[in-house]
């Protein structure tokens, strides 16, 4: 294959498409999908080399979404970083915020109290139905529904954001959580509005459900393509319901039991062929048991302060040394490192992105498969740029 | 799930000649890490994937940290008897040391099987401008391929036996190391006639004078709409 | 039997078309300019200047020029010049003002850390979302002038929010008067003692009253 | 108008009054010029319109089932929509790229509206309101049919693109084995109705069984059998929704259409939905009794009304089908026509010869002619719908 | 009359003499659908609908799709047809066979008694007599065309692509 020239500033001369000769095919095509293309789910690009349909090489490209959050995130304070964690990955700010969260009082030993411990569990759960929701609508999108699917999602996603706006302030830059506790103490009606909406999302499940868990010509588009194998996922590092979908149990809110999750007794559910339908589905039972953690944290919150009384806003200087704290987002396991020398601003702060370290394998699922197989693969990865780039 | 000296120790007793040190973590946390030599580091990685008692068998997180020369000043106490036979006084000698800077790769590695907690490796270079290679981990975990391709990008980290090293977040034909301590942003700036701070300081020492083309702003400056 | 999932599925299309001329549920369009949306309380968007009331916008401004909010803000888009003179804030105390504050919108993401980290209670964000203008770069510096709203204009757009700010000042207040009083009632205990004891000694002026 | 006139007015024979009115002033030679630019000039405008409150109609369906309210700012409910789409597409610039095949390029939408609309001679829209009576009608609607994959080809060819050419031979490969099924599954009606032409077939579906069910070939086993091969493989030939291959945007291409803008994509666009109101009549008439009405009181509605009824039923249900179903992948596309549909529509055959031998059994036997037809079209569809699906199929999940 | 007569053998006569003078492949096959177009009008104008209807549905419809994917598959770039004749003995062969061709036709021509010029009425033949009428006796010359037609797509994807690998090599 010719040197890699496919860098945006090196002249590309007509359209990305080269016949590239392989003695073994014969006449390859290959083909740039993105960065401006309808299926991509944002700024990314793969370099295909097809051979008529099937896809003999796959090379991801990204990096047109890169602002250098982390270079960023070392000139400002810690608490300055929050609000950027909002835009890692734009459809789960609540996460984001509390990995960061979590990492930080990690670094700096810092107590969260009972209330906002519950509170957190709440907006990761319901960020979770938010995700998946979301998700489900756009690999249907891809699969060729006009549409349909996708709007239910939406519908869905905009009571959620209703709620997110009432409590932060924000539909999706929520900013919400702080070191030691979170921001702004959700009153009674906010409960009331959260408990309203866990109770009717079982029906609108069951309705979605309805429409694409039994429809044949899914079953036929998703069913058997993209396996992953379970050794593969776990040597590359794929976490989240990808990993779990290829029959791997490792959920981190059991393994870890951070936060309140050990209080709350949920199941987490198992693929066992790790092909793009098992992802649709583990997403959608995830929902089911994110429904039941919510009802029973929302009917057993405690009362008491949203944050630690002796939590400093300004001025906050954790002591020299480095944590690693994690969480178990929607997308999979998302991390921060943070390196402290005792200064407000932090000397290293790294994110591990999710979707980032599971497109590792996009190459290994869509090798074999006709390029149509390959839009939805990448759709079940469930990648966004924000956090792929940062 | 065991300390990093127990795991130190058991490597030493595996790998006789390899240096293998625990760098301590100050901070609450207390996740210590072991600094690795780079000889053995495949073989111990690759050991601490498969021993039964371990089974690192996730490598979740690889970062690339840019530690620059550090002028360390060590002042010592020490109390030198008076010749003149008064009390002894304390004498506060300053020593004025350079700690050559270097690149560091740090892994953090978890075990999905026993699900036990981040056993954390550190690779260090030699310094930071030639000697900046590593051994890369990424025939023992994959999980380290596309991380691994950042800390190249955005540290400058040569990481040696990496099947496909090349740039993943800038494009190829980047030449500097932004995520270095000592990286300077290029000056590509487009007008702004923001008049405050160090937008302002910029937009002088680009444009002496101000553009003709720049947008004549409406005279009447209407409120927003309460 | 093959089929039978499709039908399902054209099943619920068919309640959804149905459900959406008659279940508000199903028909969740609202028509932007005609309907305006109905914002919930806690809507944040871009920050202003609260003054203490609407005549004298740029004399009864809160903002003390502390530059705690320009120093914090994370995109740094808040720029502040301290004012030479004095002039009385709300309590009567002499305090610096802004010369210039100017806030530039384009570099503004409503993230509200200024008004977490304001002691003064002078900056808190807005609810006005329609501010779309020609210009790149004027139009969208806001300068003090623009910046100012009043106090109503704050219990207009966060009411309980607003409720408990003014609880908190007004308590404050009279905290520093019954300080200022208790402070002066005892220095004219002490001018007293002074007075009663040297009567040579001629009595010094009693500080001004608060 | 006189009395009499009036008298004889009745709804039901109100066109061919009107066109005699028209034609009865004029000298011998010329009458059948002018009936047949009359009946031209009818169906282009009626079919015309039609094809613009379709698009219109699909979107705020689309829209409704999709929880919003659909196109609704031009003019009230956006019935103004067509005509603002009309001249958008009229002014957009026409691109033709610059090794294309020019004259190529252009004959290909117009060749295809040319076949699509010459389908429409045969449809028999009402009781005496056909547009050519002739005896081989329903060969040669499919002869019309057939050449719209000349027209598809000349697309992707002239386009001078390789994405063009790839999609048309796809487009291609997708037309061609989804015609032998729509061809084998109006057969049967041949068989049964013994004759070609399209007014036949319908005066073969006339009368009632048990004094209120009309004797539509819909409704007899091989029938219904028929009627669901036929529309699936209708679906396929106008490339609507299971089956959009062809402008699929979530592939790597846009179909044989890339080269196309302006004016020119606008007349593909027509061509695609009067194709399928062509379709959707002849639907009409092969298994749903053309213009006959469903209920003997209901008789005294006129009979093209009847037909415009059970055609937009047809074309609702196109649109439904759209709003709901995914796509199809090429080689499961080409495997579902050779590999289920094709077998159904040669054993529907012979379900349908079994039923017109067996006419002549009465009372117990007619019913266990109804049962041992059901069965000759159920059992089929089970096994080969098994061995189609062979591995795919619910899952149950574990949890840890 | 006999002005229509006129104009469609005109068409027809045109329309293949222009596909033998065309170099671009695409276009000559093009215009052979309209010379069978050509054809089936005239059977439309003696009044056979049947036969007119299905001449234009297999030939417009189908044969002209194996016509062009036969030019597609074949497509070799123009410089590679073999200009001159490679000997005098294939010269003499060819034009063996084509006057062979052209006597057989004549003799057939010139032995089959023409009708006396007034046109017989058409006969009605019905559908249903034709169908019978084909099943009947002449059954067996209708699956022999089908199997022809069939016989000659897989030779033309056999032949293409037996030359794709060959011609695979020579130009990328």
């Amino acid at each position: 294959m010719s040197a890699n020239d496919f860098s945006p500033l090196a002249p590309q001369a007509g359209s990305h498409v080269r016949e590239v000769h392989d003695p073994l095919h014969g006449e390859l095509l290959e083909v740039s999908m993105g960065p401006h293309h309808p299926s991509t789910h944002g700024v990314f690009r793969m370099i295909v080399t097809l051979d008529g349909e099937r896809v003999m090489k796959l090379k991801p490209v990204f990096g047109y979404l890169h602002r250098n959050h982390e270079k960023i995130a070392e000139n400002t304070t810690y608490l300055g970083s929050m609000p950027y964690t909002d835009r890692l990955d734009y459809l789960c700010s609540m996460t984001n915020n509390w990995a960061y969260a979590i990492a930080v009082e990690k670094l700096s030993g810092q107590p969260v109290p009972e209330r906002a411990e519950y509170v957190r569990v709440i907006l990761a759960e319901i960020t979770r139905l938010l995700n998946h929701t979301c998700l489900a609508g756009f690999l249907m999108q891809d699969c060729g529904c006009s549409g349909t699917p996708l709007m239910y999602a939406f519908r869905e996603r905009e009571k959620i954001l209703d709620l997110f706006e009432s409590l932060s302030g924000s539909r999706m830059m929520c900013n919400y959580q702080r070191f030691g506790g979170c921001r702004v103490d959700p009153s009674a009606d906010w409960l009331d509005g959260a408990r309203k909406l866990t109770d009717n999302y079982g029906r609108f499940l069951d309705e979605f459900e309805t429409l694409l868990t039994g429809n044949e010509i899914i079953m036929a588009r998703t069913q058997g393509v993209g396996a992953l194998s379970p050794e593969l996922a776990i040597n590359a590092g794929v976490t989240g319901p990808m990993l779990r979908a290829t029959g791997v149990n490792y959920d981190l809110r059991k393994v870890d039991a951070y936060g309140v999750y050990s209080r709350f007794d949920f199941r987490v559910p198992l693929g066992a062929h790790g092909d793009v339908y098992d992802r649709y589905m583990i997403r959608v039972l995830e929902m089911r048991e994110s429904i039941k953690i919510l009802q029973q944290a929302l009917a057993t919150i405690p009362a008491g302060p949203i944050m630690d009384p002796k939590a400093k806003l300004r001025g906050f200087r954790p002591k020299a040394g480095e944590a690693y704290g994690r969480i178990e987002g929607p997308k999979g396991e998302i991390g921060f490192y943070l390196v402290s020398d005792g200064s407000p601003n932090p000397y290293r702060y790294r994110v591990r992105p999710p979707s980032f370290v599971n497109l590792t394998v996009l190459e290994d699922m869509c090798l074999g498969q006709t390029i149509a197989d390959a839009v939805i693969i990448l759709g079940s990865v469930d990648i966004v740029l924000g956090e792929v780039d940062r | 799930m065991e300390t990093p000296e127990q795991i130190r120790d058991r490597l030493l007793a595996r790998f006789p000649g390899a240096e293998i040190s625990v760098v301590a973590n100050p901070a609450p946390a207390a996740q210590h890490s072991l600094l690795l030599g780079h000889a053995p580091a495949v073989e111990i990685a690759r050991f601490l994937r498969d021993d039964p008692t371990l089974k690192l068998d996730q490598c979740s997180n690889v970062t690339g940290i840019d530690w620059p020369e550090k002028e360390i000043v060590e002042t010592t106490k020490s109390t030198v008897p008076d010749p003149a036979g008064g009390p002894p006084k304390v004498v506060e000698t300053k020593i004025k040391r350079i700690q050559p800077g270097y690149l560091e790769v740090v892994y953090h590695l978890y075990s999905i099987a026993l699900g036990h907690g981040p056993v954390i490796l550190r690779l260090r270079t030699g310094n930071r401008t030639d000697a900046v290679t590593v051994p890369s981990l990424t025939p023992v975990w994959r999980a380290c391929e596309f991380q691994e391709r950042e800390v190249f990008d955005l540290f400058g980290v040569v990481l040696t036996g990496h099947p496909d090293l090349r740039r993943i977040l800038m494009w190829d034909a980047f030449k500097d190391f932004p995520m270095r301590r000592d990286y300077v942003a290029p000056d590509d700036y487009e007008w702004e006639p923001t008049p405050h701070g160090d937008v302002l300081e910029k937009a002088k020492r680009h444009y002496p004078v101000p553009p003709a083309a720049a947008p004549v702003a409406p005279a009447a400056q209407e409120a927003p709409k309460a | 039997m093959l089929g039978t999932g499709l039908l399902k599925g054209l099943g619920v299309t068919a309640k959804n078309f149905v459900g959406s001329y008659h279940d508000p549920e199903r028909y969740t369009t609202i028509e932007y300019p005609e309907v305006k949306p109905k914002l919930p309380e806690a809507y944040r968007n871009f920050p202003f200047l609260v003054t203490e009331n609407a005549m004298d916008p740029m004399g009864t401004l809160r903002c003390v020029a502390c530059q705690i909010c320009e120093k914090e803000c994370p995109p740094q888009c808040i720029y502040i010049e301290k004012s030479k003179d004095k002039k009385p804030d709300a309590s009567g105390k002499m305090q610096i003002y802004p010369a210039i504050f100017d806030i530039d919108t384009s570099v503004c993401m409503s993230c509200q850390i200024c008004v977490e980290v304001c002691p003064f209670d002078a900056i808190k964000m807005d609810q006005v979302f329609e501010i779309a203008t020609t210009d790149r770069y004027d139009a969208l510096l806001l300068r003090r002038e623009q910046l100012a709203k009043p106090n109503s204009y704050y219990q207009s757009i966060h009411p309980t929010e607003a409720a408990e700010v003014d609880g908190r000042l007004a308590a404050d207040r009279k905290a520093a008067e019954e300080k200022a009083k208790a402070a002066a009632a005892a220095k004219a205990a002490a001018a007293k003692a002074a007075a009663a004891a040297p009567a040579a000694e001629a009595p010094k002026t009693p500080p001004p009253a608060a | 108008m006189n009395a009499a006139f009036l008298a004889t007015l009745s709804l039901e024979l109100l066109p061919a009054q009107l066109r005699d009115m028209v034609t009865g002033w004029l000298p011998e030679p010329w009458r059948w010029l002018v009936n047949s630019i009359l009946a031209i000039a009818v169906i282009l405008a009626s079919f015309g319109l039609l094809f613009a409150y379709l698009t219109l109609a699909e979107r705020k369906i689309l829209g409704r089932v999709q929880n919003r309210p659909g196109p609704n700012r031009t003019g009230y409910f956006g019935l103004l929509q067509p005509f603002a789409d009309g001249v958008k597409a009229l002014t957009k610039e026409d691109i033709v790229p610059r090794g294309a095949d020019h004259l190529l390029h252009f004959l290909a939408p117009v060749a295809l509206l040319a076949f699509s609309i010459m389908t429409f001679a045969v449809l028999p829209f009402g009781r005496n309101l056909v547009a050519v009576e002739l005896d081989a009608g329903v060969l040669y609607f499919f002869a019309a049919g057939a050449a719209t994959e000349l027209a598809v080809f000349m697309a992707g060819w002239a386009s001078h693109n390789k994405y063009s050419l790839l999609a048309a031979m796809r487009a291609l490969a997708q037309l061609i084995s989804y015609e032998l099924p729509l061809l084998l599954s109006f057969v049967p009606v041949i068989m049964i109705a013994g004759s070609l032409s399209t007014q036949e077939i319908v005066h073969r579906q006339s009368g009632w069984m048990f004094g209120f069910v009309p004797q539509w070939h819909v409704l007899t086993p091989w029938g219904f059998a028929g009627f669901a091969i036929f529309m699936t493989a209708a679906l396929a030939e106008s490339n609507r929704s299971p089956f959009d291959l062809p402008e699929a945007e979530s592939e790597l291409i846009a179909g044989h259409l890339t080269e196309y803008s302006g004016f020119k994509y606008a007349l593909f666009f027509m061509a695609e939905y009067f194709g399928m109101c062509a379709l959707c009549g002849m639907a009409v008439t092969l298994f749903l009794g053309g213009w006959q009405a469903p209920l003997p009181f209901l008789e005294f509605i006129p009979s093209y009304v009847w037909f415009a009824t059970k055609m937009l039923t047809l074309l609702l249900g196109f649109i439904w089908v759209r709003c709901t179903f995914p796509r199809l992948r090429i080689d499961q596309l080409t495997r579902f026509a050779w590999k289920f549909l094709v077998p159904l529509a040669l054993i529907n055959l012979g379900t349908t010869a079994f039923w017109s031998l067996t006419s002549g059994w009465t009372g117990g036997l007619q019913i266990a002619r109804w049962l041992v037809a059901i069965a000759l079209v159920v059992i089929p569809f089970q096994l080969i719908g098994r061995k189609l699906s062979a591995g795919l199929g619910p899952r149950t999940y574990r949890y840890a | 009359m006999t002005l229509a007569f006129l104009a469609i053998a005109f068409v027809t006569v045109a329309a293949a003499a222009v596909a033998m003078a065309l170099r671009n492949l695409i276009h000559s096959a093009l215009l052979l659908v309209f010379n069978w177009a050509g054809i089936a009008a005239f059977y439309l104008w003696a009044g056979a609908e049947f036969v007119a209807f299905s001449q234009l549905m297999v030939y417009v419809g189908a044969v002209s799709m194996v016509v062009l994917f036969a030019v597609l598959l074949t497509q070799r770039s123009p410089q590679s047809f073999r200009e001159q004749p490679d000997s005098i003995s294939r010269v003499i062969g060819a034009l063996l066979v084509g006057g062979a061709v052209l006597g057989v036709l004549f003799g057939a021509v010139l032995s089959s008694r023409l009708a006396p010029s007034a046109a017989t009425a058409t006969p009605t033949i019905s559908v249903k007599e034709l169908g019978s009428l084909l099943m009947g006796p002449h059954a067996a010359a209708l699956l022999i065309v089908g199997v022809i037609l069939t016989v000659t797509l897989i030779g033309a994807v056999i032949i293409a692509s037996t030359d794709h690998a060959e011609s695979g090599k020579d130009e990328s």
